[in-house]
């Protein structure tokens, strides 16, 4: 089954040009460890999820490109182009003059229902090309205008139309000090429209992908090539082929659909984040070995103790003691804080995958009161090794995660409306204040119900 | 048909219940040895294994592609237990069965009169051999009789614990949501896939009115092996079938020879009568419906009441053109009325067309030739699906309603609905 | 938290619901299974050890199907080839005058012990699947070659046939004779050339063995379904009749007595009966009448109506006595399996599938997802009406002043209003200050 | 891409113009070696063929034939009109974009607005219909003018009010060279107080210049050059000075160097606009991002590194300087010190080779220093431009919507108080037809209310930040 990928704006097509070249590369690596045969079959089932092939035998993504201006989509185009070793397809691009001005309101508003048909068009051609559509990979930062307002108008448009594909929006949490200065209304106007039209928002935030390259992959001057890069990697750790679970020589034909159905069932419950171990340069691994038991326990920790890295993890973090009645909001701000989780997938690759013990993640102690690890809790395995990784771990996680930095992001668009600053701006194209509290009242709930589980 | 065997005078040759037995256990899926039958007649344990078995398999529930998949049978208790409860819910009247110990060792008379019983309620056999049919083309059944809701084979229950976090079931709920969507989207791939190899084997079929090949007739040529085993199953099906017609010529005779059989069993004692109980499932859903009937009468009244008082306001003085026009009128929708109420009572569905089909890719421009139009039916699909969206569309609002109203006894609060669709 | 009583009966629909679905899924994924395979390349020889089975594999280690011939196999299968193409050669030599019948088949190595298989030796001592040659008498018999039965017949060479059959074979020889040709083998010796179906499919053709069992299969059927109404069945009936009265009496059962699948089959026809009462109601009401006469019969429906629904409602009253008089037997618990059987166990006049034309991918992707569809809104309202049933009267008598009052709201109102798929906000409305 | 359309009024105007145009074609001419029109191009240049008659002669790819400056020259003078028409730049404007006349505006606020505006209103409206015409997507409208003269306070003002009736989707963004406390005009603080009041109402951005901020910058960087510090020596070909004798120049002409860092503003805003970059910011993302209320749409510009942008090549110092630069009060282009202020928000737009990590490090670093409204106290911007300046390495504009403009504005309305009172020289503005003493009235309450939206924000200055309370949830 395949994933139509759209991307929308700077950073979504950015992000879109390395998210495809890590895929590509990863499932060219000649070294998979493991048998030619299975690398063949790795290779076609992430070509059928993400490529489409072309008379000459060039991958082409199964993509679109979205931008309101056309810098960037021409320069991705080219990079991948040049590149020689996959493509976008020809007519897979949409560009405008001008873009939205970091102006939510503009991209959703005005670009939007202007551009509708033919942006639905260019990804209907897509759809069309897939035996089998199982959703939609929508990339797009929360704080722009056209990623975030355009793409929180397509992905409606989306709901309408493919109303049985499944969503997942591949959403970018800016930087909390300034990217762009009407990010929170931005970002509460786009988190409170995905929560009506989408599946899935998978979270990558800025701060802790940029800490990744400065601490793991130890660069000194990080370009957002580098950040995107790594986001690439999590992306792809979580979605290149892993065994179905029935057949374990058979690859899983729908990880959306199934990642979906185990980890945002819930209406409440739809944000998800992703860690990753191990990640580091390429000079460290050379001097590095892994453990599953290792590995799998500093994960654990990472998760509960709501670290996004392997470095700097607290160990004093521990689960509660059951029967204790949860926090609530009060415990926000406290320091040392667990984090609860809904529901988790782990994902393994690597040498003796099947040795390794997954036991500390279906302790019900992780889990909120109202669901059982069974139900809560799985597990995806291949024993192909990822990229460069000879054992590796990727963590897909519904949790309280995102509880911070979501209320930060409410509160400071909350003080910024109060004041009424930058109001006009949105009000200038058809948006009225009404709009923003309902965003406010849903993400009021959203933050509430992550708080009382 | 050369195999047919001379009809001998009917049911009083001495032959003729060996064969009639002999087909009959040949008809049944895994039958057991005529054999078997015979020594139930007197009761042996012995026999009562198979025939414990024998009921079961008639007795549970098939995956639908029974061929490729047939899981380990269950213990033989287990079998004992769920032959034992699927009769009583069916309403078999022997109590004697009921009693027969668990291990299934004993009652193989017992077990031939409730196979006998089964035999005589209801086409069994046809029930069976249609289950077990072996698919050569691609089908699609017509109607949804079976629906989402019929279970396949029962797992061991495993009940919820204790009470659940309404979250739990908004959780599952999810889940649920989920899996019809990830189906959809398989059945979509599956249809595709279908229209290839119908379109790339165009022509192939001997048989013209099929055209092209199906699925499983392809994978003949992709898996000799299998395509070995299709061939083997098929022809055990023929086998069956012409047993089962021996077993229509000769059942007479096998049923005066279960008269002789329930003869020799003991009279059941006058007891305490006891009724099957109804599952509780069953019992929700009588409410249900009670209250949508109640719903519904009140509907009518409120629809039928006004119009009569202004239609008897009106007619006073009709001359006899009048009434004999009124007279037709009433014959007529009796007419109807009485076909409505026929249906109500017999459940006959109206006019929708039943059981499997085979998918013919055809020309969109031939027209003509038997079989029935997709077109059609998505039209009648569709009207159903604009109905039960009606229906749903219903309840919801009655629930709106319901929750508001009960949302007056929270003063100071506010309710803020996701916006409209 | 719900009460148990309500947490189990609800969980155990949903459970329900979800293994009926799942069920389904995994058919469908043992059909795609099949149909994708198909769709796939085919190598040119079957190697049915290389192609795991479908299904659970308890190892892991497993190789994925998507395989491809190992080294060693692409050996093998070349040198196979050359000794069928020598014997192709032979033949040709001949055949000239005469139309000679030149079959390639494709069959498994258990019963290839009548085939020639000495023209490739090395292959059939180590391999299940086998293809050879075989020389079929000149004219007469059957124009198919199938050597033994079961075997189907596969007129698909693999040897550089690409080219032959494309420009050679076929341009020379149009007409209506071409699909029963027999492909003739190429003289150009290449490696064995996988193909698909998209290429090839249009050359198969199906073995007479499998044609005749089929044949016999809608005969039998045919004739299974026209003898079940015929007269000479009636004895039959009766005997049967008196059996079934015969055992009743001797075990004491009640007259009025109400199974438990008849009970449920009875609640079935009153859900179906209410539903087309509704519907010819709605016809009824949305009508617009012209003219006296038509107001008046929809008066007459309308009263006729309600006087069926009485009806119902009077068979409802009637089921619920039986209900409410159960005992229970000594009969062993547990769930019973669904009474009601699939429309496949219905006395159907027709036993074999009828035919069902559709036009495009388009429609049939319609029609499935309409039947789907169908299928999941009766579900839905199923566990609405379930869910209904449970829930509301739990919000209704718990104290909207408790604790949890709120909550229950917020989810059933999620659950029974949105269909679980959007939630609402409950806020105090409390003076900012 | 979209366009923009540069719109010089006045004497000031066209020679901050002039120097712009230059720049920008030096600046392109150093990207694109190909000598392709390119999208980047496209943005302020049109490609014409000159063998074509008429307007017919646009080109919209492939080789660059003759460039057109996308702009109109207002005067109403014709001295640096002619001049420029005379000038190396002569190629780039054709008849068709001029306005001219011949009597000037005499200082006069009401002359330029009142009288040339209705005027010319006809012929100003066909000249920017057509260069619209020009445009497939025209986004901006850059007006350069001082407060302080007749012409480009009266008339560039006028040109506002026209602007966003005829193109109500078009930005106008203003560049307002302020007159210093000498000014050599009497009335300047008419003009400029008149002014103000449509800069107020009809600009979506103001960014003000003073005059004396640029003369005390190129003063020190005087200073330097002679003072004859080590490794300090003038840059032969940088992007400000416009000729060979750049030196000698310098001091004969002081005013080229201030208009050339005027100049330099406008190319360095729009630079990552034009050319690629991984953070790019469109010009609508200014005031966007700027403009939290809509009077308050007036920004503090900065420029780092100022002396080498100058034509002096002094070591390079470290990246993180520039930083530190851009927020001191000798690097502002109006006088202000807006680390003493209150920010309401803060752009930073950078150009060369500089990435992510260097702005968020510096960002880090500096935040603790400066002082950000209490709703907006991440009120960052950035931008990453990949084409660094010709000739430099990198560059930081740094834009401040800041409260430290509020003072130039109260000194204005002193000076202008002064006057009033005296009613001195109001006679010649209300002799002008349509011209009435409310005119004043209304203007200096536009002003005082400004300044008092600015004294609003600033009093929160001393209070602690707190949150509202937030919308609270039953469940």
């Amino acid at each position: 089954m395949s994933i139509v990928t759209v991307q929308l704006g700077q950073c979504g097509n950015q992000i879109g040009f390395e998210v495809f070249d890590a895929l590509y590369t990863d499932s060219h690596c000649p070294q998979g460890l493991c048998s030619k045969r299975e690398n063949e079959a790795y290779q076609a089932s992430c070509k059928e999820r993400f490529f489409s092939e072309e008379e000459n035998g060039v991958p082409v993504a199964r993509a679109v490109l979205v931008d309101m201006e056309p810098k960037v989509t021409s320069q991705t185009l080219s990079k991948a182009t040049q590149s020689g070793r996959w493509k976008y397809g020809q007519h897979s691009c949409f560009c405008q003059k001008q873009g939205s001005g970091n102006n939510w309101a503009y991209g959703y508003s005005v670009h939007g229902p202007r551009h509708e048909e033919s942006i639905m068009n260019l990804i209907q051609k897509e759809v069309e090309k897939c035996d089998s559509l199982s959703g939609f990979f929508i990339i797009m930062s929360m704080a722009g205008g056209t990623g975030s307002g355009l793409g929180a108008f397509v992905t409606q448009n989306l709901q309408d139309q493919y109303s049985n594909s499944l969503k997942m929006n591949q959403i970018i949490w800016p930087y909390g000090t300034g990217e762009v200065i009407v990010q929170n209304y931005n970002s509460i106007l786009t988190l409170s429209h995905l929560y009506r039209s989408s599946d899935a928002l998978l979270v990558h935030e800025n701060d802790a992908l940029h800490k990744i390259c400065a601490k793991l992959m130890n660069i000194k001057q990080i370009s957002f090539s580098d950040i995107n890069q790594v986001l690439a990697h999590q992306l792809g750790s979580v979605f290149q082929p892993t065994y179905s679970v029935e057949g374990s020589c058979h690859y899983r034909r729908n990880p959306l659909g199934d990642l979906m159905e185990n980890l945002v069932p819930h209406p409440e419950f739809k944000m998800l984040g992703i860690r990753n171990i191990p990640q580091m340069s390429e000079n460290s691994l050379a001097y590095s070995t892994f453990t599953w038991a290792g590995l799998l326990k500093h994960l654990r920790q990472m998760l509960i103790s709501n670290s996004k890295m392997e470095e700097g993890i607290d160990w004093q973090v521990r689960p509660p003691l059951p029967g204790l009645p949860t926090l609530g909001k009060a415990s926000l701000n406290r320091g040392l804080h667990f984090n609860m989780s809904i529901a988790n997938l782990v994902i393994l690759r690597g040498k003796d995958v099947h040795s390794a013990d997954l036991g500390g993640f279906k302790d019900s102690a992780l889990y909120t009161s109202w669901l059982e690890p069974i139900n809560a809790f799985n597990a995806w395995k291949t024993h192909r090794a990822f990229s460069k990784y000879e054992k590796s771990a990727a963590l897909v996680s519904n949790s309280q995660f995102l509880l911070k930095p979501l209320d930060t992001i409410v509160g400071k668009a909350w003080n910024m409306f109060a004041s009424k600053a930058y109001i006009h701006q949105y009000t200038k194209f058809g948006m009225e204040e009404e709009d923003f509290l309902d965003s406010f009242t849903l993400l009021e709930q959203v933050v509430a119900s992550y708080c009382n589980l | 048909m050369g195999r047919r065997r001379p009809r001998g005078p009917r049911g009083d040759t001495v032959g003729a219940l060996p064969e009639a037995i002999a087909a009959l256990s040949q008809t049944l899926p895994a039958g057991p040895s005529p054999e078997i039958f015979r020594r139930a007649k007197f009761d042996r344990p012995e026999a009562a294994p198979a025939l414990w078995q024998l009921l079961f398999r008639v007795l549970s529930p098939l995956p639908r592609d029974g061929a490729s998949a047939s899981p380990a049978s269950p213990a033989l208790e287990a079998q004992v237990h769920l032959v034992k409860s699927a009769l009583r819910s069916q309403g078999y009247p022997r109590r004697a069965l009921a009693q027969l110990p668990e291990d299934g060792s004993q009652g193989s008379r017992e077990l031939l009169l409730a196979l006998a019983w089964l035999l005589a309620r209801g086409p069994l056999l046809e029930q069976l051999l249609a289950q077990t049919r072996v698919r050569l083309g691609d089908e699609i059944p017509l109607c949804e009789c079976e629906a989402l809701a019929s279970a396949g084979p029962l797992p061991p229950r495993r009940e919820a614990d204790g009470p659940v976090d309404i979250r739990h079931l908004q959780w599952l709920m999810g889940k649920l949501r989920f899996q019809w969507r990830n189906l959809i989207t398989s059945q979509q791939e599956q249809c595709a896939l279908l229209g290839k190899i119908h379109s790339y084997t165009q022509g192939c079929h001997s048989d013209r009115s099929l055209g092209h090949l199906s699925v499983a007739e392809t994978e003949l040529f992709r898996d000799p092996e299998g395509g070995r085993q299709l061939l083997q199953r098929l022809e055990s099906e023929n086998a069956r079938l012409e047993a089962a017609l021996v077993w229509r010529r000769q059942e007479l005779v096998f049923w005066k020879w279960m008269d002789t059989v329930l003869g020799a069993c003991p009279l059941e004692a006058s007891q305490p009568t006891f009724l099957p109980r109804i599952p509780t499932g069953g019992a929700g859903e009588l409410e249900l419906v009670a209250q949508e009937l109640q719903a519904l009468h009140e509907e009518l009244r409120g629809a039928a009441e006004p119009r009569r008082a202004a239609w008897e306001a009106r007619v006073g003085g009709w001359g006899p053109e009048q009434t004999a026009v009124q007279r037709a009128s009433r014959e007529a929708v009796g007419r109807e009325l009485a076909a409505l109420q026929r249906a109500c009572e017999q459940g006959e569905a109206l006019a929708q067309p039943h059981g499997p089909c085979r998918l013919v890719k055809t020309d969109a421009r031939a027209s003509g030739g038997p079989g029935l139009r997709a077109a059609e039916l998505i039209g009648a699909l569709r009207s159903r699906e604009t109905r039960l969206e009606a229906v749903l569309g219903r309840l919801q609002t009655r629930c709106r309603q319901e929750l508001t109203r009960l949302a007056g006894a929270r003063p100071g609060l506010l309710w803020i609905l996701p916006p409209g669709r | 938290m719900l009460p148990a009583g309500c947490s189990r009966r609800l969980v155990a629909e949903l459970r329900d619901a979800r293994d009926a679905c799942a069920e389904r899924q995994r058919q469908l994924e043992r059909s795609l299974c099949v149909s994708r395979r198909l769709l796939r390349t085919w190598e040119p020889v079957e190697t049915p050890a290389a192609e795991p089975a479908p299904g659970p594999e308890p190892n892991e280690e497993a190789p994925p199907p998507a395989c491809t011939p190992s080294p060693q196999e692409l050996k093998e299968l070349e040198l196979l080839t050359q000794a069928l193409e020598k014997a192709v050669r032979v033949r040709k030599g001949t055949s000239k005058a005469g139309e000679r019948h030149k079959a390639l088949s494709l069959k498994s190595g258990s019963a290839a012990a009548s085939a020639t298989t000495a023209s490739a030796p090395s292959r059939a001592s180590s391999q299940a699947g086998s293809r050879a040659s075989e020389t079929k008498p000149p004219r007469g018999a059957h124009q198919t070659t199938v050597p033994a039965r079961g075997l189907p017949e596969c007129r698909l060479p693999s040897v550089g046939d690409r080219t032959h059959m494309g420009r050679g074979a076929r341009a020379t020889k149009p007409g209506p004779g071409l699909r029963d040709q027999q492909i003739p083998p190429s003289a150009a010796p290449q490696a064995p050339e996988a193909f698909t179906l998209k290429e090839k499919g249009i050359l198969l053709k199906l073995p007479m063995a499998y044609r005749k069992a089929a044949s016999q299969n809608s005969r039998l059927w045919a004739q299974f379904s026209s003898t079940q109404t015929s007269d000479s069945r009636d004895a039959a009936t009766t005997a049967k009749t008196q059996f079934l009265q015969k055992m009743k009496m001797t075990s004491g059962w009640p007259s009025s007595g109400l199974s438990a699948a008849e009970a449920e089959a009875e609640v079935g026809l009153l859900q179906k009966a209410c539903s087309l009462l509704r519907r010819r109601m709605e016809e009824e009401l949305s009508a617009d009448p012209a003219d006296w006469m038509q107001e008046y019969h929809c008066l007459l429906t309308l009263e006729g109506l309600q006087a069926i629904t009485g009806r119902c409602l009077h068979r409802v009253q009637g089921l619920r006595a039986a209900v409410a008089g159960q005992q229970l037997g000594p009969w062993p618990e547990g769930r019973c399996p669904r009474a009601s059987v699939p429309c496949e166990g219905r006395t159907d006049p027709s036993w074999s599938p009828q035919l069902l034309l559709y036009s495009s991918t388009k429609e049939l992707q319609t029609l499935a997802a309409l039947r789907l569809r169908v299928a999941m809104l009766e579900q839905q309202i199923h566990l609405e009406k379930v869910l209904m049933a449970e829930l509301l009267p739990l919000v209704s008598t718990r104290d909207p002043q408790g604790p949890s009052w709120l909550v229950l709201c917020r989810a059933v109102h999620s659950l029974l209003c949105e269909g679980g798929e959007r939630f609402l906000t409950i806020l105090r409305d409390e003076p900012a200050d | 891409m979209a366009q923009s359309v540069v719109v010089q009024v006045g004497q000031c105007g066209n020679q901050i113009g002039c120097c712009f145009w230059d720049l920008a074609l030096r600046e392109h001419a150093a990207v694109n070696q190909k000598g392709i029109y390119d999208e980047a191009i496209s943005s302020f240049f049109r490609n014409v063929d000159t063998r074509v008659v008429g307007d017919g002669g646009s080109i919209s790819k492939g080789k660059i034939c003759s460039l057109k400056a996308r702009a109109i020259l207002i005067d109403m003078e014709e001295g640096v009109v002619n001049e420029i028409l005379q000038g190396p730049l002569r190629d780039v404007f054709d008849s068709k974009q001029l306005i001219t006349d011949i009597s000037g505006s005499g200082n006069n606020w009401a002359v330029g607005y009142k009288v040339f505006g209705s005027l010319y209103q006809e012929q100003i409206l066909e000249k920017l219909r057509k260069s619209a015409e020009h445009c497939d997507c025209l986004q901006c409208f850059f007006i350069i003018h001082s407060m302080g003269g007749g012409t480009g306070s009266g008339l560039g003002t006028f040109l506002l009010k026209l602007l966003e009736d005829e193109f109500p989707e078009v930005y106008r963004f203003v560049t307002s060279v302020y007159p210093s406390g000498e000014d050599d005009v009497i009335t300047s603080p008419y003009n400029s107080i008149l002014a103000m009041k449509e800069l107020n109402e009809h600009a979506d951005c103001v960014l003000p210049i003073d005059n004396q901020s640029l003369f005390d910058i190129i003063s020190k960087i005087d200073l330097m050059v002679n003072s004859g510090k080590l490794g300090t020596t003038i840059k032969p070909k940088s992007l400000v000075t416009s000729s060979a004798e750049a030196v000698k120049k310098w001091h004969q002409r002081p005013f080229d160097a201030m208009n050339n860092i005027v100049a330099n503003l406008l190319l360095n805003l729009t630079s990552s606009a034009r050319f690629e970059g991984s953070l790019n910011m469109d010009l609508n993302e200014i005031s966007m991002n700027l403009v939290p209320f809509p009077q308050l749409h007036y920004l503090v510009s900065s420029l780092t590194p100022l002396y080498t942008l100058a034509d002096v090549n002094i070591p390079t110092r470290r990246l993180d300087q520039m930083f530190s630069d851009a927020f001191s009060k000798d690097h502002q282009l109006i006088r202000a010190d807006p680390k003493h202020s209150l920010y309401l928000a803060c752009a930073l737009m950078v150009r060369g080779n500089v990435q992510v990590s260097d702005l968020r490090r510096n960002i880090e670093r500096l935040k603790p220093s400066l002082q950000f409204v209490s709703w907006n106290q991440e009120g960052w911007k950035t931008s990453l431009c990949s084409v660094p300046p010709v000739g430099h390495s990198h560059s930081l504009l740094a834009l401040a919507n800041n409260t430290c403009v509020k003072p130039t504005f109260m000194e204005l309305k002193e000076r202008f108080m002064r006057l009033y009172k005296k009613k001195a020289h109001l006679h010649h503005y209300l002799q002008i037809e349509g011209m009435e003493e409310s005119g004043f009235m209304e203007a200096v309450s536009s002003l005082s209310g400004l300044i008092e939206e600015y004294n609003q924000l600033d009093a929160t200055k001393s209070m602690p930040v707190e949150d509202f309370p937030r919308l609270s949830i039953a469940v």
